[in-house]
């Protein structure tokens, strides 16, 4: 049969983001399929090289749409490491709440677009709702809805407001109510089986060599979470689990997904119940003056996607000398998804990126 | 992980019949939260121009705009920030960096113009712009935009816990009140080298002190320079506009801490603490900074006076290289300020170290010569180019009531002191006046009881005809001076002064005072003749004011000169009075009548003088 | 389990050129020569460094050099353990002039696209890649884009000021 | 004359039917999604909205191709009784509608082929297999009806089940209705068989390039394949209507069990979708042939 070369994206309603692929087509069968990132490479690290320290903070999230709060995250922790700052225990307890939040609304955008490609918009637009829930919560702690701009270097922006816990626990609750719905409708569904089951397998030693990380790994029965190896925050102050699923294909990837939002739920609960007082806040030196000693850290966080790294290096001044970020779609989105993608079928291949959860503005940057 | 299914998934179908959830949209709003970061509120009254919000934008989205109708007075620039919403992330820097927290985010976020320029906006609020903020009822989503906006609709706004700048100033470590009224010692004791570092950071860099300093010392700079850790280059920087640092460092009337940003929700940075640092941390001024005088133009000036304008005027014309010899009375450098300010807050040895320093550029002291006695004023005319007149208010005044002759003035009180041969107190004082000068006054009366009359109890009251809310002395002063035990009794005027019968003093009789003003502004004391209280006594100074003494000018030259409404020397650009070749500055010129304004004059007289000089 | 410090003495007393230290928060530091790399690399990955979390370069222009930067660390166990917890920065310093240096795909896979991108935004050469083709960027520019002494304001006020400006269909009006 | 009224009204009563059940469909689906939706009017106000917009042509074959699918759509309209009523009511019967519904699909190839767009040819072609998965099970079916009825012509069809009984009701006709419920979906173009306007594979396939007008006229014969697929399964299964209201609700109410499939699950991959339809309704289809063929024999 002739080869047909196609392209995939960027423009395209299948992608979450603008990302392209270039496929060569034998048939219905994908022969080899080169990623072309690069449509939203916005030259951050560069930009943030001529920033001062804090100008930075409000400018690093916007580096993931999905979910900017482990890009501020990263960053503080990485500007906290160089210049020493101690962040109040409240303040970890607020930053872990605030990031398992994260998750859950992330993984919920992720079933959105996972759904929507299958075309099951009936999940998508539940997802999408409940999403839209959780960012009612992001509004009313941070003022913004989808840009939080609130972890910041020596804690968190504002404490929470009263009677912010019950109401965030409430939310919580009604849209863990829906999970038997999700459950029914969606992952126990025998033609959404049919559909994900078997389709982009990555097996854990292809995972292991290719540089995976969260559920890509996970799915293949690696319990590897940066939150359990180098604790963060307030992460180990409460007991929980990493959920695993051993096939590494599409379908075990949204399986961890869901056990995710699950665990993140129980231990947003668990973190509520043992969060201690005191303020959430150290404060930092005057932003015009602040000079960051010379150094350079690498830190890491767990994102919903997995590993989120960023190097960050000082060389005394008033502006970060060099920002590099390891972002976890990264890996996933050039060289396992490359992978994942010989010899899939045409209509896996939104499918596939998306079961990868493939976050195209964080690999460009 | 249940069984996969084919027919549980229709349970779903069941939502058919269940309300929905989203919202008819505009019909149904949702409410913003509390804290939503939307458009900008931002109340002109108390924004200060100060640009932090400009600087702290990482997006460049707000500039600074004159507004022509806003009059900038000191701690206010007629600046207000405008905002372009192509650019604004909402990001909220700048409401945590408001220093007065001016600056907001309200809950709205509607903006819908065909006008691209229409983004671009100064924002205002309700209270200080009617036309663009509606009530609750006139409201409408379908006209929302920057210009129709809900009322009272604040969102984000600045919450001192969580600000990006620090308003707690670094402790200044003094002695406590018990301590320090029992000697003459410093009560300041100054700023150690970490301190003044963690001092100088808090300063933002807005300058608003700059334009309030009557002699527009390049302060963020110096406390950049401080901050850096750098004090040599601080004095560097100082010195260009103020020669007599260590001095202004103690007793400053500090303007700029008046303007400084941080003042509204805060303490202004210690502006005058870190200058003090400044002078103080670098031993040798001459070693440290290796300044020399300007290139010698064989002009020659004379100086009347050595105290802040006239040592100013010669340092600055020193500078510019003219020959400069300074005439003073007394038998050092410093003139009021060496005989007025106690010891507890202003040391001999700090007014030396600046004498010297000005001294050691080459300019002439001669002491112990008082013109018009030891040396005509026409000598001066006719041996110099030109004449500079800083001889400030020199003469107390005297509330001239019943027996008034008997009571001690203020001046004269604090110059024994302070030169070595202290007045003998008694154990019950009363201080007329509410000014510094009485502050002062009666906090040295104080430490001379504690001194000469150990373990007796003794008091010290104050008189003043203003009320607490009016008097003129620094609250500041004040504080120190209850800290320390001083009885006031404000808004009370002197009656009379009682004697006993052998002539000694035994009391004041004051009357109630009704207002101290008149409608004008005028000082016009009006009293309760009725109400009347005798404040028991032994000893009275009065401090109620100085004077100038002019009587050195000749009869025939003092009638040409000119005085302005407030009976200040009149002096044009130049610093020139009605007399030509003669100049003038200080307390005689203007009405701050304090040491940073008298180094402002002299400034402009000595730049005057070079320039008449040139033209001559 | 490794100890971090014993493997600090074999990697001292194998490799020569090889500076190692031990970081307060437990990352190992080692600084090695470009020739060393491929050794040193393989030696780290036998002894546990199987996750090549990312390759970064700095441009340090004051020193005339490219310092090419390997973060490594473990996986854990697939039983469950908490993994061995090793952490490791290499620094490899290239001149900047002829940054080149060789690609370390055959150990570690991931290195495909940070590599390509260091050669992108860079310009360091990476001898035995399969693809050093642009992957970000569209187009060509006179100094990788990355490297200080490019001038971002420079070049976007050059190159997008040459563009004219496009009039809008039905807007001039 | 009435009969000449139906001429022009059967055709007309088809299309609002038609784009009212797409109104309707967007918002039971709402529904199910926790949305309010849009008003059941929404495609009226999208066509007109799109006629009132400018689009690109790609010469006479795009056009053209529109036109023929939907002169195909509108003619087979009138072979098909609605309720008592029906336009062409002569010989052909059965025969003439499968090869007329053939315009339809075929239009829309010839048009999209016209648009050289990749997107619409793998849209067409998906559209062709998919075709190719249904009309089998279809022909089967038509085949075991006219066996069962002993006559070609759905008229004949409609009546007699008006007299003894719906198909659905008596036996081995009931196997052949299953498998055609098996179907319908596909026929509709519905999930799990939506993939030729799969929009997040293929950009919504074949009317990628079309904008404007020719969009509305792909919408208009979007709204009349729906009207033609319904209404054949009910004249054929379910005893078509005594009066054109009965028949439409009969419409009605399989429009929104179909509905009901369609929110529920995700679309099949194409060669899942052949595999299946060739697989079961296939199967159930034979075997309600054979049997119709056995017992009525």
């Amino acid at each position: 049969m002739r080869e047909l070369e196609l392209y995939f994206g960027p423009q395209h309603l299948g992608m979450v983001g603008n990302f392209s692929i270039t496929l060569q087509v034998e048939g219905d069968r994908v022969v080899k399929a080169d990623a072309n990132p690069g449509f939203l490479h916005r030259g951050f690290e560069k930009l943030m090289e001529q920033r001062s320290w804090i100008k930075n903070f409000p400018m690093v999230c916007r580096m993931n749409v999905v979910e900017p709060d482990s890009m501020e995250m990263i960053y503080a922790m990485g500007v906290e490491k160089l210049a020493g700052i101690e962040v109040p225990e409240r303040a970890q307890f607020v930053r872990s709440i605030y990031l398992e939040l994260a998750r859950v609304g992330s993984h919920l955008f992720g079933l959105w677009a996972y759904a929507n490609m299958l075309g099951f918009d009936t999940v998508a637009q539940w997802a999408m709702y409940h999403r839209d829930l959780v960012l009612d919560l992001f509004e009313e702690l941070t003022g913004g809805r989808v840009y939080h701009i609130y972890i910041w270097p020596g804690g968190v922006r504002r404490d929470f407001p009263a009677g912010f816990e019950k109401r965030m626990v409430e939310t919580l609750h009604s849209i863990g109510g829906c999970v038997p719905d999700y459950d029914d409708t969606f992952f126990n569904n025998s033609l959404f089986r049919s559909r994900a089951s078997g389709v982009g397998t990555v097996t854990r030693e292809q995972a292991l060599r290719m540089g995976g990380s969260g559920q890509v790994l996970r799915a293949t029965g690696v319990p590897f979470d940066v939150r359990k190896a180098e604790p963060y925050a307030a992460y180990s102050s409460v007991p929980w689990e990493v959920p695993t699923r051993e096939k590494g294909d599409a379908y075990s990837r949204i399986w961890v997904v869901r056990d995710e939002m699950i665990e993140s739920v129980h231990m947003i609960f668990k973190l509520l119940d043992s969060m201690p007082g005191g303020s959430v806040y150290t404060r930092i030196p005057n932003p015009f003056k602040w000079r960051i000693p010379e150094g350079d850290a690498y830190v890491r966080c767990e994102s919903s996607r997995g590993e989120l790294g960023l190097y960050l290096v000082s060389d005394g001044g008033d502006k970060p000398y060099r920002a590099h970020f390891r972002t976890p779609s990264y890996p996933h989105g050039l060289t396992v998804l490359e992978h994942a993608l010989e010899g899939a079928n045409i209509s896996d291949v939104g499918n596939i990126m998306i079961s990868l959860y493939v976050v195209a503005p964080e690999i460009d940057r | 992980m249940a069984r996969p299914s084919l027919l549980k998934p229709f349970r779903a179908v069941r939502f058919l019949f269940r309300k929905p959830r989203t919202l008819r949209y505009p019909f149904q709003l949702k409410e913003p939260a509390a804290r939503y970061r939307g458009f900008h509120l931002n109340d002109w009254d108390l924004c200060t121009g100060c640009g932090n919000c400009a600087d702290i934008c990482p997006n460049e989205a707000i500039e600074m705009v004159p507004q022509p109708d806003l009059i900038p007075e000191p701690g206010t620039k007629n600046e207000r920030p405008r905002l372009d919403y192509g650019r604004c992330c909402f990001c909220g820097l700048c409401v945590d960096i408001c220093p007065p927290a001016s600056l907001r985010l309200s809950r709205d976020y509607f903006h819908i113009h065909f006008d691209p320029g229409t983004f671009v906006f100064t924002p205002r609020d309700e209270k200080t712009d009617d036309s663009n903020f509606v009530p609750d009822e006139g409201y409408s989503v379908l006209k929302a935009s920057l210009s129709h906006r809900k009322r009272d609709y604040e969102g984000f706004s600045s919450d001192l816990d969580y600000a990006l700048f620090d308003p707690q100033r670094v402790e200044m470590p003094e002695l406590p009140p018990e301590e320090r009224k029992k000697s003459f010692i410093e009560q300041v004791l100054g700023y150690s080298r970490e301190q003044a570092v963690r001092e100088a950071e808090r300063c933002l860099e807005c300058r608003l002190c700059e334009e309030a300093c009557p002699a527009g010392l390049r302060i963020s700079e110096y406390v950049e320079a401080i901050y850096r850790d750098e004090p040599e280059e601080s004095l560097r920087i100082i010195l260009e506009d103020n020669p007599i640092p260590s001095i202004c460092g103690r007793i400053c009337m500090k303007h700029c801490e008046d303007a400084c940003s941080l003042r509204f929700r805060g303490e202004s940075v210690a502006i005058r603490w870190l200058k003090r640092f400044a002078a103080d941390s670098v031993r040798s001024f001459r070693d440290a900074l290796e300044a020399s005088p300007g290139e010698p133009t064989g002009r020659r000036i004379a100086v009347v006076g050595a105290g802040p304008s006239g040592l100013s005027a010669a340092y600055f014309l020193r500078l510019l290289g003219h020959g400069v010899t300074v005439f003073d009375e007394r038998e050092a450098g410093g003139g009021i300020i060496r005989t007025g300010p106690p010891r507890y807050r202003l040391p001999m040895e700090s007014i030396d170290r600046d004498v010297d320093y000005i001294a050691s550029l080459g300019v002439e002291f001669r002491f112990n010569t008082r013109v018009g006695r030891d040396i005509r004023f026409a000598d001066l005319q006719n041996d110099f180019d030109a004449v500079f007149i800083g001889t400030g208010y020199t003469i107390s005044r005297s509330t001239r009531v019943e027996n008034a002759d008997r009571c001690l003035l203020a001046l004269d009180f604090l110059e024994r002191n302070k030169t070595g041969d202290p007045v003998k107190v008694t154990t019950e004082v009363i201080v007329i006046g509410g000014g510094n000068v009485a502050m002062d006054v009666a906090r040295e009366a104080l430490r001379l009881q504690y001194i000469q009359h150990p373990g007796v109890e003794c008091s010290v009251k104050t008189v003043s005809l203003e009320d607490w809310d009016q008097m003129p002395a620094t609250e500041e002063e004040i504080r120190e001076a209850r800290e320390e035990g001083i009885v006031f009794n404000p808004a009370w005027g002197p009656d009379m002064v009682l004697l006993d019968g052998g002539g000694g003093i035994i009391g004041l009789q004051c009357k109630k005072v009704r207002s101290v003003f008149d409608g004008e502004g005028r000082f016009a004391p009006t009293f309760y003749e009725e109400q009347k209280m005798v404040i028991p006594g032994s000893m009275i100074i009065e401090a109620i004011g100085q004077g100038a003494d002019l009587s050195f000018i000749p009869e025939e030259l003092l009638k040409d000169l000119e005085y302005t409404p407030r009976r200040k020397v009149s002096v044009d650009e130049n610093g020139m009075t009605s007399i030509r070749g003669i100049f003038a500055g200080g307390d005689i010129v203007n009405v701050n009548m304090d040491a940073v304004t008298a180094i402002r004059d002299a400034r402009t007289a000595a730049e005057g003088i070079d320039r008449w000089l040139a033209g001559r | 389990m490794r100890d971090m410090g014993t493997l600090l003495e074999q990697l001292t007393s194998t490799f020569d050129g090889v500076r190692a230290r031990l970081d307060d928060d437990g990352r190992m530091r080692l600084e090695a020569e470009k020739e060393s790399v491929m050794s040193l690399l393989s030696f780290l990955r036998d002894s546990g460094f199987d996750f090549l979390q990312m390759v970064s370069c700095v441009d340090w222009i004051d020193r005339g050099s490219m310092e090419l930067v390997y973060v490594l660390s473990s996986y854990p166990s697939t039983d469950g353990g908490s993994g061995d917890l090793l952490y490791c920065i290499l620094k490899v310093e290239l001149p900047r002039d002829r940054a080149r240096t060789v690609s370390v795909i055959p150990l570690y896979e991931c290195a495909e696209p940070y590599e390509r991108e260091i050669h992108e935004l860079f310009g360091v050469d990476f001898h035995g890649h399969p693809r050093l083709t642009p992957l970000l960027l569209e187009r060509e520019y006179p100094v990788p884009p990355f490297r200080k002494d490019f001038d971002t304001r420079k070049y976007v006020s050059d190159f997008f000021d040459s563009i004219p400006p496009v009039e809008e269909e039905g807007g001039a009006q | 004359m009435t009969k000449m009224i139906w001429y022009v009204l059967s055709p007309l009563i088809a299309l609002v039917v038609g784009i009212l059940l797409m109104g309707l469909s967007r918002k039971l689906l709402a529904r199910i999604h926790w949305r309010v939706g849009p008003p059941i009017l929404q495609p009226v106000i999208d066509l007109i909205r799109f006629l009132s917009q400018k689009s690109a042509s790609h010469g006479f074959l795009f056009d053209s191709g529109l036109i023929l699918s939907l002169a195909g759509s509108l003619v087979l309209t009138l072979f098909l009784p609605l309720g008592q009523y029906t336009p062409m009511s002569g010989s052909g019967g059965l025969l003439v509608i499968l090869y007329v519904m053939l315009l339809g699909p075929l239009g829309i190839a010839f048009s999209s082929g016209g648009a050289a767009n990749p997107y619409a040819s793998i849209g067409i072609s998906r559209k062709l297999m998919l075709a190719m998965g249904y009309e089998l099970p279809l022909l089967l079916i038509v085949l075991t009806v006219m066996t069962g009825y002993r006559t070609i012509s759905i008229v004949e069809v409609v009546r007699i089940q008006q007299a003894q009984g719906w198909a659905i009701a008596t036996f081995p006709l009931l196997l052949s209705a299953l498998a055609y419920i098996l179907i319908l979906p596909a026929i509709l173009g519905m999930r799990p068989f939506e993939v030729v306007g799969a929009a997040q594979e293929i950009s919504s396939g074949p009317v990628v390039e079309f904008g404007g007008p020719h969009l509305a006229l792909s919408t208009l014969q979007h709204a009349l394949t729906t009207y033609i697929g319904l209404s054949l399964f009910v004249n054929l299964m379910l005893g078509g209507g005594s009066n054109p209201v009965f028949f439409l609700l009969k419409m009605l109410v399989v429009f929104v069990l179909c509905l009901c499939v369609h929110a529920v699950f995700p679309r099949f991959r194409v060669d899942q979708a052949i595999r299946y339809l060739w697989r079961w309704p296939a199967l159930v289809a034979m075997a309600g042939l054979v049997l119709t063929v056995l017992m009525g024999g």
